[in-house]
């Protein structure tokens, strides 16, 4: 083995407390070493995943006790695939900041790049944990660096966006010790692989209401439909690539968290119809007020809410084939919305309050920018060659192959609702004419390279994808191989 | 490497090259653009051979290439039009800007029209379909022009057919396991029957949207209008051809195998008869020469869908036919308006007259091919119409021959006005300066007029792969028996002659010709066209009074009930009225807060409430 | 109408709430083969740490922690963020009013006396009631108090980062020192004495000691700048 | 039974601190009620056998989120409701 | 004494649940925006109150050995809710004290503490 799962975790923690010393000695210290650390974890993920292929899953104990005694850390095919995407993403998101917070002061600047790293480290940390309450700090942890980072620039109407995120935030933390609480005194253990083998023995209504309770706390950061008030402020006043950072790696997180408890730690088969709801109805009231936005973020913001509510339609179909489409579907989503966020902050850079109509004309001034812009647009209405059309064809398939006719035609026409959104903002970019006088920002070279990178990732996924269906494959095997997950972290020998 | 891959590559390579060749010099664009469509024409004549299958596997779903006899059929089409009207293309979009852009996106569609023609499986049809459809987007937006309005109603009406499909297409998947156009056809006859009615209809409003048929069909004036004439070209000639080609397999293959494919064959036999003769009565209407034709071409695909839904051999053989001909002939007439807006810079039949002697060519491939479309002899268009006829009979459709009838006759008054709004009349002094357009532009005209002229006489050039094409799907040997039934069928063998009714109509329309010629005569006086002296009337400044404005006012005016209701117009608005609603829905999003946090409490008592219910 | 829902759905929701906790029972176990057992055994038999809950924090669940420590700084580092202004240090105060000079003595008198506590506290955290959190947090009042009642009091802000730094820094080392000699991160590497005696636990006290460092240091630090937040 | 008495009357109080908490629409004295209700609790704490969590909840429950809630009233308005004017001038400085 | 203990399972659970309730209520119905902090705090006190409730015994002794009791293991409270509360307490601290900062800067922002007033961002 190259690593060990924990060092996902403890490293940037080191980093964390490491940089506020640096910084005083070096001032770009702030801003390289969350980059090298992103960079490590990702490299360090991807070996990992090596590993796991050849070796199977890597169960990692903390403190030297075994479950249930101690915390353990669970780097399977899924949780690999995963973490590789959410410290890729992360490193991505470093990249292209790298230069966007050249004009802000030491102190901010060291907290944004601070912030950011462990937030990607909170996140990895809700993926790779196999203990529930450190589910819930590290969902803490996301939850404290994502109002931080949301309230980044002082003069916006960021304070507000952040508080309504604090305010859901707050509300779904309680009730998520509650759910862990009435488990454990039903349990009296905390590790998922326990709760999952002894789940039988709890008594149905204790475990229907503990479910709701976790299924409240966690939608809250999944942004299921009436919890995902906050998450359009979020995204619009938070800095342009943050958006980026919650909708490819804090939504990712709290959906594997959901998924987790569905699929392993509960053993009901209704709670599979439930996602399929709660997933419809995020996805039509995501799109469809995401049709009549006129800021350009927000319309995003939305647009990445109704991908997660597919997401988890894709989950609630249950099938291997649906979890596989809705892996897929967030490996896309993750890229795809970040090359979005990415190249669509910059298409409005100057301006105040980012209306749509602010990019028009920018075909001509920002010409890279414009058609990674429509890369990601037309990849994510899923028209093919682009990455967005497989996982499209692989969530139809997965619903098809169940029988839920319905299903399809709702997805399919809300997807059209999805396509006028978007190709409105497209046609804008290059058959309108500008009207502003300000000169455009050209991105820097560093946000250009992570741009450019994302997009050659949507056409060779869409050109190749079988370049990661077999991780798919193995990842969605893994999650619905429930027993073999108890397996692994309760006969543990190390 | 497989002939089809490489083609497939030239075309996809070629348009990224010619694309970014932009920067280097237009004459190399230009090049590279003609050789990506003349380089895979060359392949495809030569090396594509009939039923091999070429495997592309880097997917989990495979995609399977190859080529039938149906396909080859249309492949011709799109291959040879497609050559023609690069050329035409090249001398079309000489110093206009976008030109990479523009030729891009062309041959992209081009490309994948082939891949559709090519597919064997449904994704990769899809596939294909779907960069059809954006690319064709794109150039439909060229312009700039009411982009959010044409553009987007293009889309979302392409998207519908697209979706339509691709859920008939995952519903194929989930029956047979696989995706095989070839499973599809062998395993329809044993689904259930919901699934039997569900697909084909499902695969029919999918196609429907690109042949633009009666409710579908809203995007296509804007679209056609307001693309560039060289691409709407191809966009009537082959592009909507693939709506058709998509149509035959469902009618050939599954609907013959289900007991209500007959109800549904008269439903879209009639709704493809209500949209040629009403959209015929729109063409008549029109003032502007760019709308004017892309009415007449939603007439024309009607007639091409009734052949194909009627599905008998001899209507089958009519409606492909006839595809083949409205490609050549429809495309010639865009051209021509191309060619006038290129040297007048309007197609507005209420500016333009005179210009036959400017423009003698032109006004030759334009005469030609409105004679080919207005279905007379001794053209190509008066077979196909004459099988038409003669196979609506022959199956008992009176009431709908009555229809096709009708617009077929009522299509002469738009031919005239394109002639004569063009080229006929006085020489304006505005128009004096015009010249010929140049001969990149001409020539393709004149090659298309030669094979619509030709496949008039020598039908039976085309009717061999569309015979091996029926044959193909199940369909008895129509060349050798069905075509010997035929009246236009004569003794001197496969060769086509003239039968007396032939001379019977030709000599008709003489008739008419001389009775208008005279008519007009006698009213010959020496004004300018722009003005004319209404009884009594002092016409204000700024009206326009040409005299082609309000050609067909009389005729209009019996007429207007029927137009009165525009579809259009209904969708339209139920689109503004689903985005209120949708306006309405998203005040949910208060932006207060605490009502996002009483949100999350009522989620949560729903949840505790329905728990018990919810999980089993 | 807010309120009327409000009160519905709250009232729905105490219904459930009451319903699951009287049927789950007050002050008898419910669970046969949970991990408490395990945890008491191990803490006195392994470990040899008398506060069973410090060694649950520390070691067992010292992960826990360690995401607690982040979350304290992550807070501190957010509200510096969220409060933050280009003329920062520029002494600016809130006092509410002057104190007064008994208050002022009183509160130099106490001032070493409460830190000392402090330090008691998180130093005797694995035999005590008490660690790092709460030792750590005593210190902080006392920083308070001193900053409550003497105007110009101020706390260097680069001692206070080196503290937290140095902390926070010596807490991930004694867990990777556990990684790479043991193989476990946060596990235990020192010889962990006897039962009941300050030199026990292994790591347990020194990571403790760390904690306490880092929460005063991340409290003061908080107090601080909300402090001093005053336009 | 003296301790249940004792506890009794503690949650008593402490539900009675709480309802004064929201009620009372002087900010401050709200504040200080509910570090009241947290004092209450953490000897709930120590009677439920958990000294540990006690102490913390007095050292944070106690003082330092009081005197947050403290700084940030004397940061912004004393009184819920603030369109009083008058009220927020004779408060503020 | 079983009547006794019964009614302090109603009223340890009663005043928990009736903390959070209160404290939601004031999050959810009042405009202050510090008083819907404070409202916060308060659910977070009741559920911390349930969380040790769960994990106590009846006459159980605190979970900490002196050399006294070692072998009374099975009398000790569950520990695990304790840490878990001390884990927290410490969480909601820090997330209270981001709050208020928030809300200190929502009010240089708007000048008002007022929720229903504080919402440009909308739809």
């Amino acid at each position: 083995m190259v690593g060990s799962p924990v060092l996902f975790v403890a490293i940037p923690l080191l980093a964390a407390f490491i940089i506020p010393l640096t910084g005083m000695m070096w001032k770009n210290s702030v801003r390289v070493i969350p980059g090298l650390v992103l960079a490590f974890m990702f490299f360090l993920s991807i070996s990992l995943m090596g590993y796991v292929n050849e070796h199977g899953t890597i169960v990692e104990v903390l403190a030297g006790w075994k479950p249930p005694i101690g915390i353990n850390l669970v780097f399977s095919p899924f949780t690999g695939f995963l973490t590789t995407l959410m410290t890729f993403l992360g490193f991505i998101v470093w990249l292209y900041s790298y230069k966007f917070k050249r004009n802000v002061d030491f102190e901010p600047s060291m907290k944004y790049f601070m912030l950011l790293m462990l937030l990607v480290t909170g996140s990895v940390g809700i993926v790779l944990t196999g203990d529930i309450f450190n589910m819930f700090v590290f969902i803490e942890i996301v939850s404290i660096s994502g109002y931080g980072l949301t309230s980044f620039y002082t003069r916006r109407d960021s304070a507000e966006a952040a508080f309504k995120f604090l305010f859901m935030g707050a509300i779904a933390s309680t009730f998520l010790l509650i759910a862990i609480m009435i488990i454990y005194s039903q349990l009296g253990t905390l590790n998922i692989a326990d709760i999952a083998e002894k789940m039988p023995m709890m008594d149905h209504k204790l475990k229907v209401l503990s479910l709701v309770f976790f299924i409240l706390a966690i939608g809250v950061e999944a942004e299921i439909f009436p919890l995902n008030g906050w998450a359009p402020d979020v995204y619009t006043e938070a800095p342009g690539p943050i958006g980026a950072a919650f909708a490819g790696i804090v939504v990712k997180a709290a959906i594997y968290a959901s998924v987790r408890l569905v699929y392993t730690m509960y053993d009901f088969s209704g709670a599979f119809d439930l996602f399929i709801i709660i997933g419809l109805i995020t996805f039509i009231m995501a799109e469809t007020t995401a049709l009549r936005q006129d800021r350009l973020k927000r319309m995003l913001a939305y647009s990445s809410i109704g991908q997660m509510g597919l997401v988890m339609i894709a989950f609630g179909i249950g099938t291997k084939e649906g979890v596989y489409a809705a892996l897929f579907l967030m490996f896309n989503h993750a890229i795809i919305k970040s090359l979005l966020f990415f190249s669509g902050s910059y298409l409005v850079f100057n301006k105040k309050n980012k209306y749509i109509k602010h990019v028009n004309g920018m075909g001509k001034y920002l010409p890279i920018t414009s058609v990674l812009f429509t890369i990601g647009a037309f990849a994510i209405i899923g028209l093919p060659p682009f990455a967005g059309f497989w996982s499209k064809l692989a969530i139809l398939t997965a619903a098809a192959d169940n029988k839920m006719v319905v299903l399809i035609a709702v997805i399919l026409i809300i997807s059209i609702l999805e396509a006028v959104y978007y190709l409105r903002v497209v046609n804008r970019i290059y058959f309108y004419d500008k009207k502003e006088k300000t000169e455009p920002k050209k991105p820097s070279l560093n946000a250009l390279v992570a741009m450019i990178s994302l997009g050659v990732i949507v056409l060779v996924i869409g050109f190749y994808p079988d370049l990661i269906s077999g991780i798919l494959d193995r990842a969605a095997a893994d999650l619905l191989d429930k027993g073999n997950y108890i397996k692994d972290v309760l006969t543990l020998n190390k | 490497m497989d002939i089809i891959i490489l083609i497939l590559i030239v075309f996809f390579a070629g348009a990224v090259l010619t694309a970014f060749s932009e920067k280097i010099s237009t004459l190399v664009q230009d090049i590279l653009f003609l050789g990506t469509l003349i380089v895979p024409a060359i392949l495809f004549f030569t090396g594509v051979e009939m039923n091999t299958d070429t495997i592309i596997s880097f997917n989990k779903v495979p995609l399977n290439l190859g080529m039938t006899p149906l396909s080859y059929y249309f492949a011709l089409i799109v291959m040879g039009l497609a050559v023609l009207t690069g050329v035409y293309t090249v001398g079309q979009m000489k110093g206009k800007k976008r030109k990479g852009y523009f030729y891009l996106n062309y041959i992209l569609s081009i490309g994948a029209m082939f891949g559709i023609l090519m597919s064997k499986d449904l994704v990769s049809f899809f596939i294909f379909w779907e960069i059809m459809t954006w690319a064709s987007y794109l150039i439909v937006i060229y312009n700039g022009k009411n982009v959010q309005k044409i553009g987007i109603k293009y889309f979302v009406m392409s998207a519908i057919g697209a979706y339509a499909m691709l859920m008939a297409i995952v519903l194929t998947h989930s029956l047979t396991g696989s995706f095989l156009i070839s499973d599809l056809i062998s395993g329809f006859g044993s689904w259930d029957h919901g699934m039997q009615i569900l697909i084909p209809v499902l695969l029919l409003v999918g196609f429907g949207v690109k042949a633009a048929i009666m409710p579908l069909h809203i995007w296509a004036p804007d679209a056609y209008s307001n693309s560039p004439m060289s691409y709407t070209a191809i966009f009537s000639g082959a592009l909507s051809k693939m709506g058709v080609y998509g149509m035959v397999i469902v009618f050939l293959a599954l609907l013959t195998k289900v007991p209500e494919g007959a109800l549904i064959r008269d439903i879209v036999a009639w709704m493809a008869a209500i949209t040629a003769a009403i959209s015929t009565l729109y063409a008549i209407k029109q003032d502007d020469a760019k709308r004017l034709l892309a009415f007449s071409s939603i007439g024309q695909l009607g007639y091409i869908v009734i052949g194909v839904a009627i599905g008998t051999p001899m209507a089958m053989l009519a409606g492909l036919f006839l595809a083949f001909m409205h490609g050549v002939f429809k495309s010639t007439l865009f051209m021509v308006v191309g060619a006038v807006e290129k040297q007048t810079g309007t197609t507005d039949f209420t500016e333009i007259t005179g210009l036959i002697r400017k423009m003698p060519w032109t006004f030759l491939a334009a005469l030609i091919s409105i004679i080919a479309l207005a279905g007379i002899p001794p053209l190509g268009g008066f077979v196909g119409k004459w099988m038409l006829y003669e196979s609506l009979i022959q199956s008992d459709h009176f009431m709908l021959v009555t229809l096709v009838f009708f617009s077929s006759t009522a299509a002469f008054l738009y031919c005239y006005k394109i002639l004569f709004g063009f080229f006929l009349g006085q020489e304006e002094k505005e128009w004096s300066h015009v010249k010929e357009a140049p001969a990149l532009m001409v020539v393709p005209m004149i090659i298309l007029s030669i094979i619509s002229v030709v496949l008039g006489t020598f039908p039976q050039l085309i009717m061999k792969p569309i015979n091996a094409a029926m044959t193909f799907y199940g369909m008895p040997d129509t060349y050798g028996v069905l075509w010997k039934e035929s009246m236009l069928f004569n003794k001197w063998g496969s060769d086509i002659a003239l039968t007396p009714i032939m001379y019977g109509i030709m000599a008709i329309f003489i008739v008419v010709a001389i009775f208008l010629f005279f008519r007009n005569r006698s009213r010959t006086r020496y004004v300018t066209t722009k003005d004319i002296s209404t009884s009594g009337e002092i016409p204000k400044e700024h009206e326009n009074l040409t005299f082609t404005r309000g050609f067909f006012q009389p005729f209009l005016r019996a007429v207007e009930p029927v137009m009165r209701k525009q579809i259009d117009k209904y969708m339209l608005s139920f689109a503004q009225g689903i985005e209120d609603l949708f306006e309405f829905t998203r005040r949910i999003y208060n932006g207060n807060g605490q009502s996002y946090a009483i949100y999350a409490m009522i989620f949560l008592i729903i949840l505790l409430v329905l728990g018990k219910n919810l999980f089993g | 109408m807010k309120k009327v829902i409000v009160l519905i759905s709250l009232g729905i929701l105490g219904f459930y709430l009451i319903d699951i906790f009287l049927g789950i029972g007050f002050g008898v176990q419910h669970f046969t083969a949970g991990v408490k057992d395990l945890y008491l055994s191990n803490s006195k038999d392994t470990l040899k740490v008398s506060n069973v809950v410090t060694a649950i924090v520390v070691n067992f669940r010292g992960f826990d922690t360690l995401g607690e420590v982040t979350v304290l700084f992550l807070a501190s580092t957010a509200l510096g963020g969220i409060l933050y202004k280009k003329r920062h240090h520029v002494g600016e105060r809130s006092v509410l009013f002057p104190a007064s000079r008994v208050v002022m003595s009183g509160a130099k008198l106490l001032f070493p006396s409460i830190v000392l506590l402090g330090a008691y506290v998180f130093i005797h955290g694995h035999l005590s009631p008490g660690g790092g959190f709460q030792g750590g947090t005593i210190i902080a009042t006392g920083f308070l108090l001193m900053l409550l009642t003497y105007r110009n009091y101020s706390v260097s802000h680069n001692r206070l980062v080196y503290f937290e730094s140095l902390a926070g820094i010596l807490f991930v080392s004694i867990g990777l020192v556990g990684y790479f000699s043991k193989g476990s991160f946060l596990e235990n590497v020192l010889p962990v004495g006897n039962m009941n005696e300050l030199f026990s636990g292994g790591v347990i006290g020194i990571i403790y000691i760390a904690v306490g460092f880092k929460v005063a240091a991340e409290l003061t630090g908080i107090i601080y700048t909300v402090l001093h937040e005053k336009d | 039974m003296i301790y249940i008495i004792l506890t009794l009357t503690l949650l008593l109080l402490m539900i009675a601190s709480a309802v004064y908490a929201i009620w009372q629409k002087d900010l401050l004295y709200a504040v200080i009620a509910s570090g009241i209700l947290s004092l209450f609790l953490s000897i709930v704490f120590l009677i439920l056998q958990a000294p540990d969590v006690a102490l913390t909840e007095a050292a944070i429950g106690v003082a330092l989120t009081t005197i947050i809630f403290i700084i940030a009233i004397r940061n912004t308005v004393r009184f819920e409701d603030e369109h009083d004017k008058k009220k927020v001038k004779t408060t503020t400085k | 004494m079983e009547k006794y203990l019964n009614i302090l399972n109603i009223a340890i659970y009663g005043s928990a649940v009736l903390l959070m309730l209160i404290g939601l209520y004031g999050a959810l119905t009042k405009k202050s925006l510090i008083k819907i902090v404070l409202g916060l705090s308060i659910l977070d006190s009741g559920v911390h109150l349930l969380m040790i409730a769960i994990g106590y015994l009846k006459d159980g002794t605190a979970p900490i050995f002196s050399p006294g009791n070692e072998d009374k293991m099975n009398i000790m409270v569950d520990p695990i809710p304790q840490a878990l509360v001390l884990t927290a307490i410490v969480i909601g601290f820090g997330v209270t004290a981001v709050a208020l900062s928030l809300v200190i800067r929502l009010y240089r922002h708007h000048n008002t503490l007022r929720i229903d007033e504080i919402k440009k961002l909308k739809w």
